[in-house]
């Protein structure tokens, strides 16, 4: 599927719930799903900090492709940083760099990327689209 | 009698609804609604007679600095205030501790002097004494809490040096809802000959403050609080003490006589009033201040301190849960968190069920640091607030469990 | 099409009668009307969605925070900064430049520098860097004007040393209408790497300004003067300073990290912004700003200066008339003199007749010095200002000549 | 006539006027006819000072009564320093320290006495109270 498939998806998952509390019981069952970081990583080397919850994030390039794994001390943003996860995780360096994340809006999450929401979760996207482009920049090196 | 259904209906933002349900405003230690006295003085004032204020000769003019000067009456007459000229308009709280960070600061505070400060202080009333600390290389000491929240005040006596220069402490604590013995940590101070600033941020619209029987030197708050408008607040000093102090800000009113030479500066309060005050937001503060009057201070207190003994023990039914600041002389402040559930998932939960609590630090870090958390869920209350509404954020609490509960 | 009756319609304050007579307000420059939409969106908010912003979870603080943050895009478009961190919330034009010749002068001012100021400026733009001088040790270096209140510039050049941090010069002068050539001034500055404020609490409501286009550093104004609510106020600064300055007041909301030994501040701009903002002055300083966008920024201004040519015209009639500021180059200001009459008479007897003008020294003591005078009468016009109340200023005038000529 | 006989005829005298103009003109007509004060004393050392219109004014003990001699830069305000010469000057000490001004409410100028107007005129009554008391104790102690 491509990224944008996979946000289409999203969307329509969420499409069936008409109640928030839906959607939230849907977001703390992906965020307990989430593969688990590495407890090693969990540590402010690795930590995207907001005021109100924490996200840890951690990245890899693996064949081509760049592999994100993450936690967050609040269940609810780890849903949604789960989220995230399935829409960029796997993904080539210039898919994740030029990505246009719009399920986020579409689901009705919006608010909670609002920059001063401070849960991290904004710095993370931009972060992981960061990563994306930094590792674009090196492939582009590296074939000179 | 105080008849909260009455009260309710002279606050417009409460008939509102939020995802269907109708709003539960719990979240009035950061800011108050608005009674329709207040905003309609705004309107009225704005499409009437609007005009800038002092030194214009014309009858608008006059009109608005009649208005704006008797705001100064209301509120000195409010706090209990010895002269009107001890009243200053600021911006809000922060600007006022600013204010007095800074002037107090210029003229007494040099390197190696000493300020004390509590741990429970909002980060408003530790900042600017930081920043003070910085460009005059003076130092902070910090009174310590205990577990329940209250002050430890055994050793307090042992703090003041003859370098002690204030002490700044909050009456209430917006985290804890702790209601700090001012009168007699004042009364210490003094006897050590070191001022005292009182940040009323939070006590003032809960509860009747004599700045004259409590004897304090300083004493601020902020208008968005005690259910006046946004971009106004107080900062009363004690007349002396302004005397003394050089100005803040400078500007137009705040002077007597400008060349480049030499400047020479208005008599208070105007000397810590440069530039166009907020007078619209006076004029709506004084607004709020007397319908709080004649609403009656002391059936607001006793309401409110009969909902938060409601409140207490309503939540405290909720398995899990923790109160931070279980001190048996607090406010109507309910600091808490459910075990194992983050306070920011609560938070989102409750939202979405019309209840607005606040989530987080509260601006006041080094409590959380004191009791090793990141947040509390505050549910902060106001007279207008009812056992009805406690009776859904307890149901709402219970939904969270449900939902979060491993 | 500019139609001046209709936007006369969207003024609730022009309806109103003075001593029976209908209000002429020309006493703009100290504080102007507020369209009904302003006003509007001040009431709609306390009574519909009022809560703190920043930092809440709940439903009603999102949406007060988007408000305010988008009021911050909208000053960011008005004055074509660069980036909407750029743009700082004050309490007015006096709190900006008291914040700028604080931080500023906290990282860039030593003993024995220099500072630029013009002879025209308002107290405002004087006294912040006054206090800063008496406590750096700096000085300051004045630009004179000539007698049609035109700043003289040939000497500009020489002013600049190498001990020269900073020029601030006021857009336009509130006391003789003259708009200053601060581009050329700014570029100058700049060649000798001397950054710019700009004054533009009188020149942002009567012109387009472009902050890229004047490549100034630093550009502060003032919600009431145009068209909006008091108590707000906006500090521009180019990215490159306000990340270096220092914060001006400490509190919640412009720290990242508190502690008692160690304080970290946020990003820009909330670095600024310490304590609750006036968020609801700060909504409706945008909706002034896009109601004149609405109404055409242009069309105002060509209204205006039509009507400003008229008024000379007009009130250049009146025998014995003398104007002070008489540059090609002004705004829509007039600062008059009667022959031998003195200028509080000369207002006492034209507000009775309804009219509201400005007497006195307009704050701008140093212009009243260089005329040798103690004051003025102004008259200060908006865009819904017309002719036919110019005209009943004139026979004001004529009214007064009568009572006192000798 | 007492003191406040002649705060109620000027009380009465303004009860004619409709209009504010004719109370200006009658109070610049009671400004250019107010005696002049003597040029050498209209300096600084009698001036008090206001933001928008200056008083001289100045005093002496003749046989028991205070004289006050004024002037103002203002025509206006001149013609109510006149009315408050009327009503204070030649009075004993006491009388003046003890008066009861209600005429400047009772005739509408109250609004020119405001702290804010900064004419000129709040000081200058201050100033003549103070100058009754100040003779009254010096009385008392030359009784002594
Ligand atoms: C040129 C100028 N600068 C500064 C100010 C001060 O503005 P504010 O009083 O709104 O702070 C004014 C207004 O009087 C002004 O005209
Ligand atoms: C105890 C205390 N002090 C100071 C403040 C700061 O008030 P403001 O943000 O209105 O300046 C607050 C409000 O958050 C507070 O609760």
């Amino acid at each position: 599927m491509t990224l944008n498939e996979i946000q289409d998806e999203i969307i329509e998952d969420f499409e069936f719930f008409d109640e928030w509390m839906d959607k939230y019981n849907y977001l703390i069952e992906l965020g307990n799903k989430l593969e688990p970081i590495d407890p090693k990583y969990k540590n402010n080397g690795y930590l995207i900090e907001g005021c109100q919850s924490k996200v840890w994030l951690r990245t890899e390039l693996d064949q081509g492709k760049v592999r994100f794994t993450a936690d967050s001390d609040a269940i609810i943003t780890k849903g949604i940083v789960a989220l995230l996860v399935k829409v960029l995780s796997g993904r080539k360096p210039e898919e994740i760099k030029d990505a246009d994340l719009y399920f986020i809006d579409r689901i009705g999450l919006k608010e909670n990327l609002s920059p001063t929401r401070s849960n991290g979760l904004l710095a993370m996207m931009k972060q992981m689209k960061l990563y994306g482009l930094a590792y674009y920049a090196k492939q582009g090196e590296s074939k000179k | 009698m105080f008849d909260v259904e009455k009260i309710r209906k002279d606050f417009p933002v409460l008939q509102q609804k939020i995802y269907g349900n109708p709003l539960i405003y719990l979240d009035n230690g950061a800011t108050s609604q608005k009674p329709r006295v207040v905003i309609e003085k705004i309107s009225s004032f704005y499409s009437q007679s609007n005009s800038s204020i002092h030194r214009g000769v014309h009858f608008f003019s006059e009109q608005a600095t009649a208005k704006y000067e008797s705001a100064r009456i209301t509120v000195k007459e409010f706090i209990n205030a010895k002269h009107v000229h001890e009243v200053v308009f600021t911006a809000g709280t922060t600007a006022s501790i600013n204010n007095v960070a800074f002037s107090f600061g210029e003229k007494y505070i040099k390197a190696g002097d000493e300020i004390i400060l509590t741990e429970m202080e909002h980060h408003a009333n530790i900042v600017p004494w930081q920043m003070l600390c910085d460009r005059k290389g003076c130092k902070l000491k910090i009174i310590p809490f205990d577990d329940n929240g209250e002050l430890i005040l055994e050793d307090l006596e042992k703090m003041f040096t003859p370098k002690t220069r204030i002490l700044a402490v909050t009456h209430v604590s917006n985290a804890l809802g702790t209601i700090n013995p001012v009168k007699e940590m004042i009364k210490k101070a003094h006897a050590y000959n070191v001022p005292v600033l009182i940040d009323g941020a939070q006590s003032i619209q809960h509860g009747v403050v004599d700045v004259r029987d409590l004897d304090c030197d300083f004493f601020v708050f902020s208008g968005h609080k005690i259910y006046g408008p946004t971009g106004i607040g107080v900062l009363y000093g004690k007349e002396k003490w302004l005397e003394e102090m050089p100005p803040y800000q400078g500007g137009g009113d705040m002077v007597r006589n400008v060349t480049f030479e030499k400047t020479t500066y208005n008599d208070l309060p105007f000397k810590f009033e440069a530039g166009t005050t907020n007078y619209v937001g006076a004029m709506g503060l004084a607004t709020a201040l007397n319908y709080l009057t004649e609403t009656g201070r002391e059936e607001i207190k006793e309401y409110e301190s009969e909902l938060t003994g409601y409140a207490h023990r309503k939540l405290g039914q909720v398995e899990g849960l923790k109160f931070f600041g279980t001190s048996t002389n607090k406010i109507c402040i309910l600091s808490f968190l459910l075990d194992g559930i983050h306070q920011y998932d609560a938070g989102m939960i409750i939202d979405k069920l019309g209840i607005a609590v606040r989530t987080g630090t509260h601006c006041a870090q080094p409590v959380m640091d004191h009791f090793g958390i990141d947040g509390t869920l505050r549910a902060s209350l106001a007279f207008y607030n009812t056992k009805d509404e406690i009776d859904r954020l307890y149901e709402a609490l219970l939904k969270v469990k449900q939902m979060l509960g491993s």
